[in-house]
């Protein structure tokens, strides 16, 4: 027996996921648990798992998890974080639950500076649903509620969360990150492991946002659907660090 | 360079070819003509003696179906 | 006629449209129909499953309990489902795919290798429709004119190249039904 | 009439709006009832409406009460949970006179729960929905032809008396398909809607609209709610709506069931003459305003032993069915919940061991 | 018990939480409770708790379900339209087994409405509070004494249920002042939290801890259904509390008032008593569970020709007092809605034309 | 007599204005009602008023009105235009109302580009109910629910809508002005008129913030809290404009 | 004892003060008390009332319908309020600022100059306190010394200094309602 | 210079103070002599022949209680 260089996380339970095949959620799912095994803090992590395909995350996580209402999962952190500040507490959430219900939730979980993380999986759409429009749907794309292709003279063009929370105060890190090859992957994982030591260090509020992939819902394979990622959703979403106080202080 | 082996939880495998797309050596492929309980065709490696344990099939399979070992 | 079926399998076998047609088909002929799906992430696991009730009386509850015919298009289906076929109904099994038995010794078994007469025929898309044959060949529950009238009204447009292969599909399972069993 | 069609209940719900004259849906998806919007967004573009989707039910609604209270024929769908989200807003809707059709295709509760269908939102849309003084008018169909029917009157419901009207489906109710025939917009001649706030350019007496709930001197929210109660009083004397089935003179037991599980109920009444139990059905249609007085007259009349509510739920119509059978016969219950569709033989057991 | 302070209820209502131990207040300012936040962002600071001020209801509600998840005690206060945003909030805390206060300082409805004290949510409290099959303890304080006394009570029983309890005052409790005592933390023995979630490092079994209310399979989402049923029945059996106020066996009439209005009922009776008509008060402490069984005794054991329910409202305990009667006696309703308090007189000839 | 060179606008009705003495907000409703009636287009106004002190405002101005739920007026304003196009709506609201509650609908709003005009007016604190902490409280401010002064290791720093909602594409004209002298005034006014003609001419979302006082709740006198408002608010919140589309189309 | 007082006047008259300490005395002296003030927008137009119950007996309702005590303090409180008093109820008018006369005439008047009085011991601020002077002359609603006691329990740190200021206030107040009226 | 003339509804006035502070000839000040019957004291113009109708005081009212007119 050789010596193992990559294994399932301990950060993650033995239950089988529940994702379709390919979708990137669960990719996102083993740099978390990794990041929290990596820093030691899984026992000391509470999770909010959303109202989104990521609903059921809450079997996965290998740490105490509660599950919030749609979009409510920011309100839910704040009140585990007042009420137990020596924990780490994050929140999993998709693009119809923070940036559409949840968009109050998120704005004030920054403005108020909680010691938070989230982790934000923009797909473009709702997942778990069946495919509706989401605020982040991109001009043109078909969903089951713009069948006709979304149509910005009618219900706007998507805004760009990242950028958005990046204009508030007591944010303190805000990133976007994508998972499709492994460069990208370990340049996000990095990205997930600073958020998470901003929170421990007391910074304020911290989040990445992953751009990700719904092959079902786009009606694309695994494959076809990064090729998507790629060639629609960067261009719109570019990556990048939108806020960092780390870095005014000299930090990497 | 190191020499690698994988191995795969093949229950655990959805078929969705991501594993495919990373590794260097191009040596994970499908098996279109095996199929798990689940009914999805599983990933397999074809020349595991190339495999250089990088680690990137198993970084990707969104369902940590995968574990590498290294062996030198 | 009174008859309650349930027809399960993975996402992609078209098990839902099988249930969808043969409710068309059998409302044409005026019989009282219900059908009823499964929903939600119950099918993110990759399978999915419909109930159809086809009934000369008004239909009481859409959700099978008891089913006089079960379709088990892959093994978990199989598994899942055989419990809920009444004494002495039907069991149609995909044995292309499905290498286990039932362990029901109540019912009558038929074996339909789906998967192997669409591939005769050049489709893989089509292995409901040849089930489809297979059923109301066993059980007469719709004419096959009907249910050509159907794939008619359904497959309009661009689908419409399908209706050949779907008809072709319906008589080879028809046909297999009638070389290997009676009805 | 038109035409058979195989629809699944969402579809067929949303078709009927449409022929209804509703040309504005604002909504946000929740399963089980995505085809609604769905189908809205496909088909309302088409036929001269909007389809919007909002950010979230809370929004939902108040772009309902701005519709609304521009004379706008508008709808909104959901399920539980986004109906909770909703109940601020109705109640400025009903504050404000404004009419409106909701959709509730009920699921498994409390909280998450699940998506499977159920009753136990009763008591929500017929009792405590919201703060104040208010009632829905609560429409609660038990097969899809029902549905698509009721869609209409629901409509002229709403704007006969500026009051929001609830149908309350299930899970089953949205997911099912079962043949249905669409009939033409009943054009049924309902008071103009000079109250909305149009623009003044519009306004047929030159006066300007003001749409509000406010009314911060008691005696003139007391003049609101006493307008309220006016109008439900009549809503209650003119527009009850129930079925009754087999509801002949020699009745051993009689059963009370809306929506789905009165479907049930309907077969286990069979089951039971069969066995020489007469049972019957009183179904209710609406559930606000509830069948209080045929039921009253049935346990004053029949000779029935018993009632018995067989609901979706822990308990929640029993207590109206209390209520009208007032102390004169003894009621029962028997439900299942979490999503779980009662099955005709526990029904029947149950009702011999009252019986 | 301390010395008498002339305190405003809202004021009151928020030291007893902190001597009840709650430290851990979110919540959005809405009039007339103001004072409850203000109080809390003032005192909490001080004494090792955290006052925090959420964007909006359906936030608070949200972070309480954190909070109490965590196994803190914790509370959130409201008037009627912030209550209606936390709707699916509750469903949700109730869904998950967790322990909160809510209070609700009643104002006119519907909608926006008006300030001034009002009973018009008793359904919503007691009834349709949100989606899915589920009650809130409620409890209904007459004076600013109770409300002081209640508050250790509502602490004690949401922890021992597991269930939020809502104290529902309404304006006037909120902010008249009167002299009141408060006494210490009552300490009640109480089950450990061993079911929060603090993280498994402090976990007693080194297990996970979930908290949540989501359940796929329809036999699970029973489940919990079914224990919460089997927790309410046993809050029903343990936990009604009322008042009987001259409830002597000569009695005319039987009054039925919570809250605000029992005050003047209890007038009423003694100007009444001075007229020679004997008139007692059943008085609700408990609105959910109600007091049905008492109620019911009088109904069958009295000499009393009817009873009436007093409420500020269009009519809304009146049902549960007819529920309770079942029909052995009359059950007459005067009523006053938008804010006003009823006076006296004016009960005092309704009582007059009905005997 | 002379000619008239000022008088009360046509734009309000007679109702006398409930606002407290100085209040700004007075200011601001003669500013909306005289560019309603220079742009002739008073009779095909739909106004929405908030909850907050401007709750009453459906009684000043004189077109329809709708009262809307607190936080709601923006999904108010959104069901009128769409089911009404040829309208012009606009919502009136303050801060607790559209930067607290109702910060997911004027997010959305601005999302979707409706085609309405919001007037937002930022006092840094809750008038209506008594003097609380609002979202745009600054630092060190005491209100009845920051009695020792905003903490923003508490709950965070003031965060800046005109600045957050200028990130959102669809919005088209983002502006923050004040009322505080006749020069803030004559620009206000004209930043007023400029966003209900770009609503006219369809392009997108509109929205003026209004630096205000409130004189009751700060504890000062109109005038000294015009001091505060200019030494004290205006420094965090810096007047401008944030967005234009019209500018780059070569407007003014 | 049974005495329901309505105190009004504008914002800054301190009317709902001089209830509160009216009631704390009362308290103190075991009666029964209520304070009900006006809340919310109400006091946004400038003006502000309070009711207050002192009784031997439990109060029933704190609203106040019929006052046995009307203070106004100012003009529109006089023309909203008077209608309340109860027949042979106390009138206590500001006569400072108030220049019309009641249109009860089967109340007792007391028209006190508060706002002059005031300026005599050198501060607007006490106007309440010389009102309470001029009540408890009037009513023996409680003694002087509780009121002096409540005066010290309110007014500590840096407003003890007031207190001083608030006893003379009352002591005049007295004076004047003896000097020109009889308890 | 225009000359101007102004008129004050005083029963609307609230006494806020704000027209004195954007009066260029200062003349508009409060009278603390008089109140009116809501009980605020109220702004006037102390020397009317100053004003040039520029209309700043009316255009800073917030509640549009002066009227400003132009008489050259
Ligand atoms: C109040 C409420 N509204 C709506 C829903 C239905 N719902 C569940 S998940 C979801 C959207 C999920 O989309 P997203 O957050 O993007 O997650 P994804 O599934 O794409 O990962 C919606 C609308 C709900 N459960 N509750
Ligand atoms: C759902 C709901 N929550 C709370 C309130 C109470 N409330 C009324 S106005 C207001 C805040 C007003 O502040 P702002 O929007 O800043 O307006 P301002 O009064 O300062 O002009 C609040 C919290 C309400 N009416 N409804
Ligand atoms: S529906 Fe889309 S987002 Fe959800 S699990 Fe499937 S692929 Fe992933
Ligand atoms: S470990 Fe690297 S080299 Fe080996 S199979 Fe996987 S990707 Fe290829
Ligand atoms: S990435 Fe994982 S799940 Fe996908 S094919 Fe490869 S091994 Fe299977
Ligand atoms: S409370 Fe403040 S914002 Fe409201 S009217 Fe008074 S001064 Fe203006
Ligand atoms: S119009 Fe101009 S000059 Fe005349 S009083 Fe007013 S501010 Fe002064
Ligand atoms: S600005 Fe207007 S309200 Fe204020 S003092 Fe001058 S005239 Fe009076
Ligand atoms: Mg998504
Ligand atoms: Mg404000």
């Amino acid at each position: 027996m050789g010596k193992i260089v990559y294994e399932k996380s301990k950060g993650l339970t033995d239950t089988p996921l529940h994702y379709c095949p390919g979708c990137l959620h669960g990719v996102v799912h083993k740099l978390i648990a990794e990041c929290l095994v990596e820093l030691d803090i899984l026992d000391k992590t509470i999770g909010v798992a959303p109202v989104g395909c990521a609903v059921f995350s809450y079997r996965y996580f290998n740490c105490d998890m509660h599950e919030a209402a749609h979009g409510r999962a920011p309100a839910v952190a704040t009140g585990i974080k007042r009420a137990l500040p020596d924990s780490v507490v994050f929140t999993y959430q998709g693009d119809g639950d923070l940036a559409s219900i949840g968009t109050g939730d998120i704005v004030h979980v920054a403005h108020r500076g909680e010691k938070i993380t989230t982790i934000f999986i923009n797909n473009a759409i709702y997942g778990m649903t069946g495919g509706q429009m989401a605020p982040t749907t991109l001009p043109g794309q078909k969903t089951t509620t713009s069948p006709y292709g979304r149509d910005p003279a009618h219900c706007g063009m998507p805004y760009r969360v990242s950028e958005m929370l990046a204009t508030i105060p007591s944010a303190a890190y805000i990133t976007r990150v994508s998972v499709y090859d492994i460069p990208h992957i370990v340049r996000a994982k990095a990205a997930i492991k600073k958020a998470f030591q901003m929170q421990i260090e007391g910074k304020g509020f911290s989040l990445v946002e992953v751009l990700s992939t719904c092959p079902t819902n786009w009606g694309l394979t695994p494959i076809e659907s990064i090729s998507w990622l790629k060639e629609n959703m960067e261009p719109y979403y570019p990556l990048g660090v939108y806020k960092d106080v780390s870095a005014s202080e000299g930090g990497n | 360079m190191p020499k690698g082996k994988v191995t795969f939880a093949t229950e655990s495998c959805k078929g969705c070819e991501l594993c495919t797309t990373v590794c260097p050596v191009k040596i994970v492929i499908m098996d279109f003509t095996r199929m798990n309980t689940k009914g999805y065709n599983i990933a397999t490696v074809k020349d595991m003696d190339k495999c250089n344990a990088c680690g990137s099939c198993a970084k990707i399979c969104p369902d940590s179906v995968i574990t590498v070992e290294r062996i030198d | 006629m009174h008859e309650e079926i349930i027809i399960s399998g993975f996402g992609g076998q078209g098990v839902m449209l099988l249930g969808k047609f043969l409710s068309e088909a059998a409302m044409e002929e005026n019989k009282q129909v219900s059908w009823l799906p499964s929903y939600g992430p119950e099918m993110r696991g990759g399978t999915a499953n419909c109930h159809v009730i086809i009934s000369d009386e008004p239909i009481a509850s859409p959700v099978i309990v008891e089913s006089t015919m079960l379709v088990a298009m892959n093994r978990p289906s199989l598994e899942k489902f055989q419990k809920t076929i009444k004494k002495g109904g039907a069991l149609f099994i995909n044995s292309s795919i499905i290498d286990i038995d039932t362990d029901r010794s109540d019912v009558i078994v038929y074996k339909i290798p789906v998967n192997d007469i669409a591939s005769k025929i050049g489709s893989q898309k089509i292995i409901n429709m040849v089930m489809c044959g297979a059923m109301i060949q066993a059980k007469k529950l719709v004419s096959i004119d009907t249910m050509i009238n159907v794939f008619k009204e359904n497959l309009t447009g661009s689908k419409e190249k399908f209706i050949d292969l779907n008809i072709a599909a319906l008589k080879e399972g028809m046909k297999y039904f009638s070389e290997n069993y009676k009805s | 009439m038109g035409k058979k069609i195989l629809m699944k209940g969402n579809e067929a719900v949303a078709e009927a709006a449409i022929r209804a004259n509703c040309r504005f849906f604002f909504g946000y998806p929740i399963t089980p009832q995505n085809e609604i919007p769905e189908y809205m967004s496909r088909e309302l573009p088409k036929r001269g409406g909007v389809y919007l989707q909002a950010e979230a039910e809370f929004a939902a609604i108040n772009m309902i009460y701005g519709a609304a209270g521009s004379g706008a024929r508008v709808m909104t769908s959901s399920s539980s949970p986004g109906i909770s989200l909703m109940a601020e807003g109705i109640s400025y809707i009903i504050g404000a006179q404004l009419p409106c059709v909701l959709v509730n295709m009920v699921r498994g509760g409390p909280g998450l729960g699940n998506i499977a269908p159920a009753q136990s939102d009763y008591n929500q849309a017929v009792k405590g929905t919201t703060h104040g003084d208010v009632h829905l008018i609560v429409l609660a169909p038990s097969s899809i032809q029902e549905a698509v029917d009721l869609m209409y009157d629901a409509f002229d419901l709403a704007d006969l008396y500026r009051n929001p009207v609830l149908v309350l489906g299930d899970g089953m109710i949205g997911q099912m398909m079962e043949p249905v025939e669409f009939k033409e917009a009943t054009n049924k001649k309902l008071p103009p809607k000079t109250w909305a706030a149009t623009g003044t350019r519009n306004s047929p007496d030159g006066k300007r609209r003001i749409i509000n709930s406010l009314f911060m001197e008691p005696e003139d929210l007391e003049s609101l709610n006493l307008a309220l109660q006016k109008k439900y009083k009549e809503v209650v004397e003119k527009e009850v709506r129930y079925e009754l089935y087999k509801m002949d003179s020699k009745l051993d037991v009689i059963f009370t069931a809306y929506g789905t599980t009165s479907r049930i109920v309907k077969y286990v009444i069979k089951k039971l003459e069969e066995e020489g139990i007469h049972a019957g059905l009183i179904r209710p249609i609406t559930l606000w305003p509830f069948p209080q007085q045929i039921i009253g007259e049935y346990a004053s009349n029949s000779s029935a032993k018993a009632f018995v509510s067989v609901e979706m739920s822990s308990g929640q119509m029993v207590e109206d069915v209390r209520l009208s059978v007032n102390g004169k016969k003894p009621v029962y219950f028997y439900g299942r919940t979490g999503g779980i569709v009662p099955e005709p033989k526990e029904i029947i057991s149950y009702v011999k061991s009252i019986l």
